[in-house]
């Protein structure tokens, strides 16, 4: 299987177990109703998130990553997140250096109370995100190939 | 027949039913309405079908013999004239609510850029409006009316055309709802329906604008030159008249800008898109 | 690794929108996936059976569960696979409930995300390793952050049960948004008569230990082994020897201090005792209007004492105190209804909050329990009450319900006509919500027995006219404007979240929600836990509450605390941060970043490596993205892990 | 303060009933040194007629004014009406309106080039000039001089579009009065509608609900109602005789511009502020004013003090 072709884009969600994932479950709850193309990955804290995952992912062929955390002062590890916040905005700022359209990642914060909030958020993402090209498969790789004739 | 052994159930008249009494005493002059509050009052909405309000104008009017004798039920030769309801969505009649004319509510959103299920009926912006004793409907009923769909019931109000637009309303609704922009929208679909609204409400709007296009600005005495003869009101505000003019305040002459045309055009275009606009639907 | 699938259709809840046969069918081809199916309820008795007879016929090591959220059932099936002898932390679960079949309707992508879903839980599986938690020795004490009624009702049960409590109460004395209460509904029976007894049960129980005047400075340490420090604020009056005579009072020459416990009706004197029944019954100069402070010279307190105790040079001081756990009750405050302009922003005097209103009707309030307007003193005949001011209006940032204020505005109507019998009440409310047990029956007395004129619509605008106030309103259900010519009217404020509720949820490392009330465990399942374990919640800090239920939620935060202490030892979260000897490389980054000091510098045959203390470490993960050298790894969600996650997304 | 001139939007009713307003805008600003440069040929910003009947319509007429004002380079624009300053404000933001914007362009015929910022020339008053440095120029305090302040539905609200003062309650004219000398009562009712263009097509609007404001006004006993609105000073004083009549009362109560009055505290010549325009008889009011003596600029600063 993957991606439903022309229908959906490939994009991974890192949340932070206690606000943004519980957000994100109280969506559900709430039966607010979001567009599939996302994939969550769980992680601890959004300061657990290095920024090395998020450039991995866009470059495996990822369409967009979105992070998501506490609000800040609200961090369940009292100030995760405000490391969480310097090293994603460095992040954003890297990704052109990359090669990467540094609209292809945003990070927000969600309380574990806001499900609205987290409906909105993946949806203006989603939108964000097919409003961009699609982003070349793993395979498709340019730099691959080459890479792979230098190796 | 002495209208007032008629039963208070039988007379119906509709929404527009003060401006039909207008126009028929215009037309004829002996002429008499009824009204059981015995002066001129607006008829309010959930009036209609259940009893009898029309404007008592003047007792020495006669009545147009047979108007309308056919549909009115009551003997020819009648003294009396009975206006004729518009049943739908008022009154005690059973609303259907699988009839909600949703088009309506989404045009209504469209175009005022506000969600009307954020209403909840709290009647805040009718406590507040100063407007509210020369309504039909209540401002919080319209709100309702336009949730349910009812766009005959809303858009023959005659409170589109009493709004004050002071936003009253506006300001102080607690779930922060443009209500004054909502009755300008209804406002404009009733006007693009060709519907009378409240005949001097509208006169004097024409009248208005219409110096505002021949000179670029208002001009007030044609404003009220152009009122009192659209409305046959000769004598409105003459009491006014010893008090202003020693004053010189009123410029006899209008203030013609320079642009004229650039204003005139602007109206004109305007005309020409609404004639689109209407052809277009 | 031998691993098994097991997908739930969770009823319909996820079988309807996500085709569940289909996932299992296909986690078939996964790596290392030997076994895979679906059933009904997972986390029913037969599904769990359903594990443990799967492990055990196909020699199962690992189990993934592709269901509900792992916040929801987790623990529930770590329990299920350690019954069967696998190591609990050897389970992954794939959220296809929340995550996937309650938020779309298309089942043919539902399907497909459920089994990306899947292939995921299942390559960071394969990278999971068994893990064993810790047991450590835990302090059975107990905190307890608020002496209202909730606070009052967890203190009381902790120290009945054999816990040692410690209260800390902001004010000078407990009893909270109760105690300035005159009846409450819907029995009409007197507060104080029924606090009362409680607070003095407080001050007597020899387990409990009360801080009042005091705040939570910090709180360090983890569940078991909190370190609380508190602040003892300055009170001038040394409380060991204060006897709460009441001289002081008497004889203090500053009559126009701000009355906070009567909510400014009336004045009261700059060093004051808030009210007859304080627990405890201290006395605190209110520095503000002292004359000691303002003028520098008076003492006359200081004088007449006949203990000594005034001390205008006291000092904070701080106070440590060690505990297992931590309850929250906090309370509330009332809205400031002076956000409302077109009620006069407090311009005038007879415009009153319900709560002044309460202190007004008190027999031990400022008027004697005689009803008086603020502005002349002269006896109200018609009150106008205005409902959900603060409540349910978006426009202010208050769009929630406040709960309670329908029902004590309709006990205050009630004592309003037995007050004054020839008084007419007028209630504005937008809906009456009254679903307790005889809440109803209650609003209908007021209407029926007491003839409140109850009108539905809310009031535009408030303006005074001669000594009268004209309120203006509708009554949308005769559909018509409506103005009443009041002599009184009362706000029914309704509540909000404690004055910096926000910074002690920070210190307690625990949620908050826009509004600044704690956020409960689950909103069903775990209302007086949080998600931090060893804190827990009662009362309105949660969300508005009335009495009952602040005192149910009192009860069952103890019925927690008791539960979590009975054990003299606890297990930690093995899910914690590991190093790496050989790769770490001493620089320290890892221990600057740590928000729990939970790791140190050691020395490793005389060169410098971090060291982690498994107790202290919660498991965050901030090291692990810090560290330079890739040395230290939280245990389960590891670098690798994470990566094998985004590749297995990445490479369907 | 602006040393650059601020583009002046007289509004067409300053042409013609409330002239007095106009002139007497001029003179204050004048006074404390707040140049105004007129907008070329401009024209009716469309009033309430033109919102009633379309948003775009509306827009594209106020709209004009503002590109009237970039052809002298003038962006930051001052009117006395607070209906004109509201369908100007209006205009510029329905013309970010993805619907209404491009419909009033091609209405017009031509396009909106700068953000402008537009205020009442109150708001102008109150925040470049400030009640202390007005309160530094008065030479006639208009002491014993009892008067309501009444700022009308439109000057403050909606809140997020006219960005001034309190919604509700208002103050910015009543601490200008006070620096002028006068004694300023609390007036609950300043924001509430006049019964506004209603006055001809339903002039019952009008008597009864200028009628509330006249009788409070007249029961808190005010020796003057002050106003910043040209169809609210309409009502309340070309149309007092009415409301008297509707309403059995007698009122008497003159309505003065507020810049008329602040003109009188700086010395300005009263015939430069054109009171005798006025219906209702100024003079009792204006007797008042005249007992009291020039003052000192320190003793100014004091009553200042006093009243604040």
């Amino acid at each position: 299987m993957s991606v439903l072709e022309g229908k959906e884009r490939r994009i991974i969600g890192f949340l932070c177990n206690w606000c943004s994932y519980g957000g994100a479950d109280t969506a559900g709850v709430g039966r607010f109703s979001q567009p599939t193309d996302l994939r969550i990955i769980r992680v601890p804290c959004s300061g657990r998130i290095n920024p090395l995952f998020i450039i991995k992912a866009l470059l495996s062929g990822a369409d967009g990553v979105l992070v998501s955390g506490c609000h800040p002062r609200d961090c369940h590890y009292a100030e995760g997140n405000f490391y969480a916040r310097r090293r994603l905005e460095m992040c954003k700022q890297l990704l052109p250096a990359v090669g990467i359209d540094p609209l292809r990642f945003e990070y927000t914060w969600v309380s574990a109370s806001e499900g609205q909030r987290w409906q909105q958020v993946v949806t203006d993402f989603t939108a964000q995100i097919h409003q961009l090209p699609p982003a070349l498969r793993f395979s498709e790789s340019p730099d691959l190939e080459l890479l792979r004739q230098c190796g | 027949m002495n209208l007032t052994e008629l039963p208070r159930h039988s007379i119906l008249y509709d929404a527009t039913g003060i401006l039909k009494a207008r126009l028929l005493l215009k037309i004829s002059k002996d002429l008499r309405v009824f009204s059981n509050t015995a002066r001129l009052r607006v008829p309010r909405h959930g009036d209609a079908g259940r009893s009898v309000i029309c404007a008592d104008v003047a007792k020495r009017h006669g009545v147009s013999p047979d108007y309308r004798k056919g549909q009115s039920g009551f003997p020819a030769r009648s003294r009396y004239f009975v206006l004729h309801c518009n049943p739908g969505g008022s009154g005690m009649d059973r609303v259907n609510l699988a009839s909600s004319d949703r088009d309506f509510i989404r045009q209504v959103e469209e175009e005022s850029g506000q969600t009307i299920s954020r209403c909840y009926q709290c009647g805040n912006c009718t406590a507040g409006c100063p407007m509210g004793f020369a309504y039909d409907l209540p401002v919080h009923r319209i709100m309702r009316m336009i949730q349910t769909g009812q766009k005959e019931a809303v858009l023959s109000s005659k409170s589109l055309w009493y709004c004050a637009t002071c936003e009253a309303c506006t300001a102080r609704c607690p779930n922060q709802i443009d209500v004054a922009t909502i009755m300008d929208v209804c406002r404009h679909m009733a006007r693009r329906e060709n519907r009378l609204g409240v005949w001097s409400v509208r006169v004097f709007t024409r009248s208005f604008l219409e110096t505002v296009k021949y000179f670029g600005r208002t001009h007030e005495l044609g404003t009220m030159a152009g009122f009192m003869l659209g409305t046959g009101r000769l004598l409105t505000d003459t009491d006014l008249v010893p008090k202003i003019l020693p004053k010189k305040k009123l410029a006899l002459k209008p203030h013609t800008i320079k642009a004229r045309e650039e204003v005139s055009g602007i109206f004109k275009r305007f005309r020409e898109s609404q004639k689109e606009g209407n052809h277009g639907k | 690794m031998r691993i098994g699938v097991f997908v739930c259709h969770c009823g319909s809840n996820i079988a309807a929108t996500v085709d569940s046969a289909a996932v299992a069918a296909a986690a078939r081809d996964f790596d290392e996936v030997v076994f895979s199916t679906d059933t009904m309820y997972t986390c029913s008795e037969p599904g769990q059976t359903g594990i443990i007879e799967a492990i055990k016929t196909h020699a199962l090591d690992g189990v993934v569960v592709a269901a509900c959220s792992p916040r929801m059932h987790e623990p529930t099936f770590r329990r299920a696979v350690e019954r069967a002898g696998v190591n609990r932390y050897m389970v992954e679960m794939a959220n296809i409930r929340e995550h996937v079949s309650w938020i779309g309707k298309d089942k043919e992508a539902n399907t497909n995300k459920a089994t990306e879903l899947v292939r995921m839980a299942v390559e960071k599986l394969r990278l999971n390793r068994p893990l064993f938690p810790k047991t450590f020795k835990a302090t059975r004490r107990v905190l307890v952050i608020g002496g209202g009624v909730a606070g009052i009702q967890t203190a009381l049960d902790c120290a009945e049960a054999g816990l040692e409590v410690v209260m800390v109460e902001r004010e000078s004395t407990i009893g909270g948004k109760m105690a300035k209460l005159d009846k409450t509904f819907p029995t009409v029976d007197c507060s104080s008569c029924i606090l009362g007894p409680k607070m003095v049960d407080v001050a007597q129980h020899p387990n409990i230990t009360l801080y009042a005047s005091a705040e939570v400075e910090a709180v360090s340490g983890f569940v078991g082994n909190f370190e609380v420090t508190i602040r003892k604020k300055v009170t001038c009056v040394d409380w060991e020897k204060c006897t709460g005579c009441g001289l002081c009072t008497e004889k203090c020459p500053s009559k126009k201090a701000y009355n906070r416990f009567d909510e400014g009706v009336g004045p009261t004197t700059a060093i004051n005792i808030p009210f007859p029944q304080a627990i405890p019954k201290k006395a605190v100069i209110d520095k503000e209007f002292c004359r000691y402070f303002t003028t520098g010279k008076c003492g006359v307190c200081a004088k007449i004492c006949p203990t000594g105790a005034i001390n205008y040079e006291q000092q904070e001081e701080l106070a440590q105190e060690k505990v297992g756990a931590i309850v929250a009750a906090t309370g509330y405050d009332l809205f400031d209804w002076r956000a409302y302009g077109e009620y006069g922003a407090g311009r005038y005097p007879d415009v009153i909050s319900s709560l002044q209103y309460e202190r007004m009707l008190s027999a031990s309030g400022p008027t004697g329990g005689h009803i008086k307007r603020p502005s002349d003193g002269k006896e109200p005949k018609t009150v106008v009450f205005i409902q959900c001011v603060g409540s349910r209006d978006a426009s202010i940032g208050r769009p929630y319900c406040s709960g309670f204020c329908c029902m004590y505005t309709a006990k205050q109507a009630i004592l309003t006509k037995d007050h004054i019998p020839d008084s007419q009440s007028y209630v504005f409310y937008m809906d009456i919500r009254a679903p307790g047990k005889a809440y109803d029956e209650f609003t209908r007395r007021a209407m029926e027995e007491y003839g409140a004129q109850y009108v539905r619509g809310r009031v535009a605008l408030i303006y005074p006219k001669g000594d009268k106030l004209v309120v203006r309103g509708t009554d949308t259900l005769m559909s018509s404007q409506v103005e009443v010519e009041a002599d009184l009217v009362v706000l029914a404020a309704g509540a909000e979240a404690a004055r910096n509720a926000s910074g002690l949820a920070e210190k307690l490392h625990i949620s908050y929600d826009t509004y600044g009330f704690f956020v409960e465990g689950h909103p069903k399942l775990r209302p007086v836990e949080t998600n931090t374990a060893g804190v827990f919640l009662a009362g309105a800090c949660q969300g508005p509450k009335d009495i009952p239920s602040s005192v149910a939620q009192g009860s069952a935060a103890a019925a927690k605390v008791l539960g979590l202490l009975s054990k003299d030892v606890l297990e930690s979260d093995p899910q914690i941060a590991q190093v790496t000897l050989q790769r770490c490389i001493g620089c320290g980054k890892c221990i600057r970043v740590c928000p729990f000091q939970a790791i140190r510098e050691t020395d490793f045959r005389g060169q410098r490596k971090a060291e982690v203390i498994e107790a202290v470490c919660q498991g965050c993960g901030l090291c692990n993205a810090t560290c330079p050298q890739g040395a230290i790894q939280l245990s389960h969600f590891t670098d690798n892990q994470v990566l094998a996650e985004v590749e297995a997304l990445c490479r369907c | 303060m602006a040393s650059s001139p601020l583009a002046y939007y007289p509004g067409c009713s300053g042409l013609g009933t409330s002239m007095e307003y106009d002139r007497s805008t001029r003179a204050v600003c004048e006074a404390l040194g707040i140049p105004l440069k007129d907008i070329p040929d401009w024209s009716c910003c469309g009033s309430t007629p033109a919102h009633t009947v379309d948003h775009a319509l509306s827009t594209a007429l106020s709209a004009r004014n503002l590109i009237q004002a970039e052809t002298i380079g003038l962006s930051d624009i001052a009117t006395p009406c607070p209906s004109c300053l509201k369908n100007l404000k209006t205009a510029m933001a329905r013309w970010q309106d993805p619907k209404i914007g491009p419909a009033a362009e091609k209405l017009l015929g031509k396009s909106l080039q700068e953000r402008h910022r537009v205020r009442s020339v109150l708001q102008v008053l109150y925040e470049e000039l400030g009640p202390e440095a007005l309160a530094a120029k008065v030479s006639r305090p208009l002491a014993g001089l009892k008067v309501v302040p009444y700022y009308g539905c439109l000057m403050t609200r909606p809140k997020d579009l006219m960005d001034f003062d309190d919604e509700e309650y208002p103050v910015s004219m009543d601490r200008l009065l006070e620096a002028a000398g006068a004694e300023v009562l609390p007036f609950p009712l300043k924001v509430e509608c006049c019964g506004a263009s209603m006055g001809i097509p339903l002039n019952k609007a009008v008597t009864r609900l200028s009628g509330k404001i006249l009788e409070l006004a007249a029961s808190l006993g005010a020796d003057a109602v002050a106003v910043a609105c040209p169809l609210c000073q309409m009502n309340l004083d070309l149309r007092q005789g009415q409301v008297e009549k509707a309403n059995h009362a007698i009122y008497k109560l003159p309505v003065f511009y507020y810049t008329q009055l602040l003109g009188l505290a700086l010395g300005l010549p009263e015939r430069d502020l054109g009171l005798s325009k006025l219906n209702v008889n100024p003079e009792p009011a204006l007797a008042l004013i005249r007992q009291s003596r020039p003052k000192p600029a320190a003793e100014t600063a004091a009553t200042t003090e006093d009243a604040a």
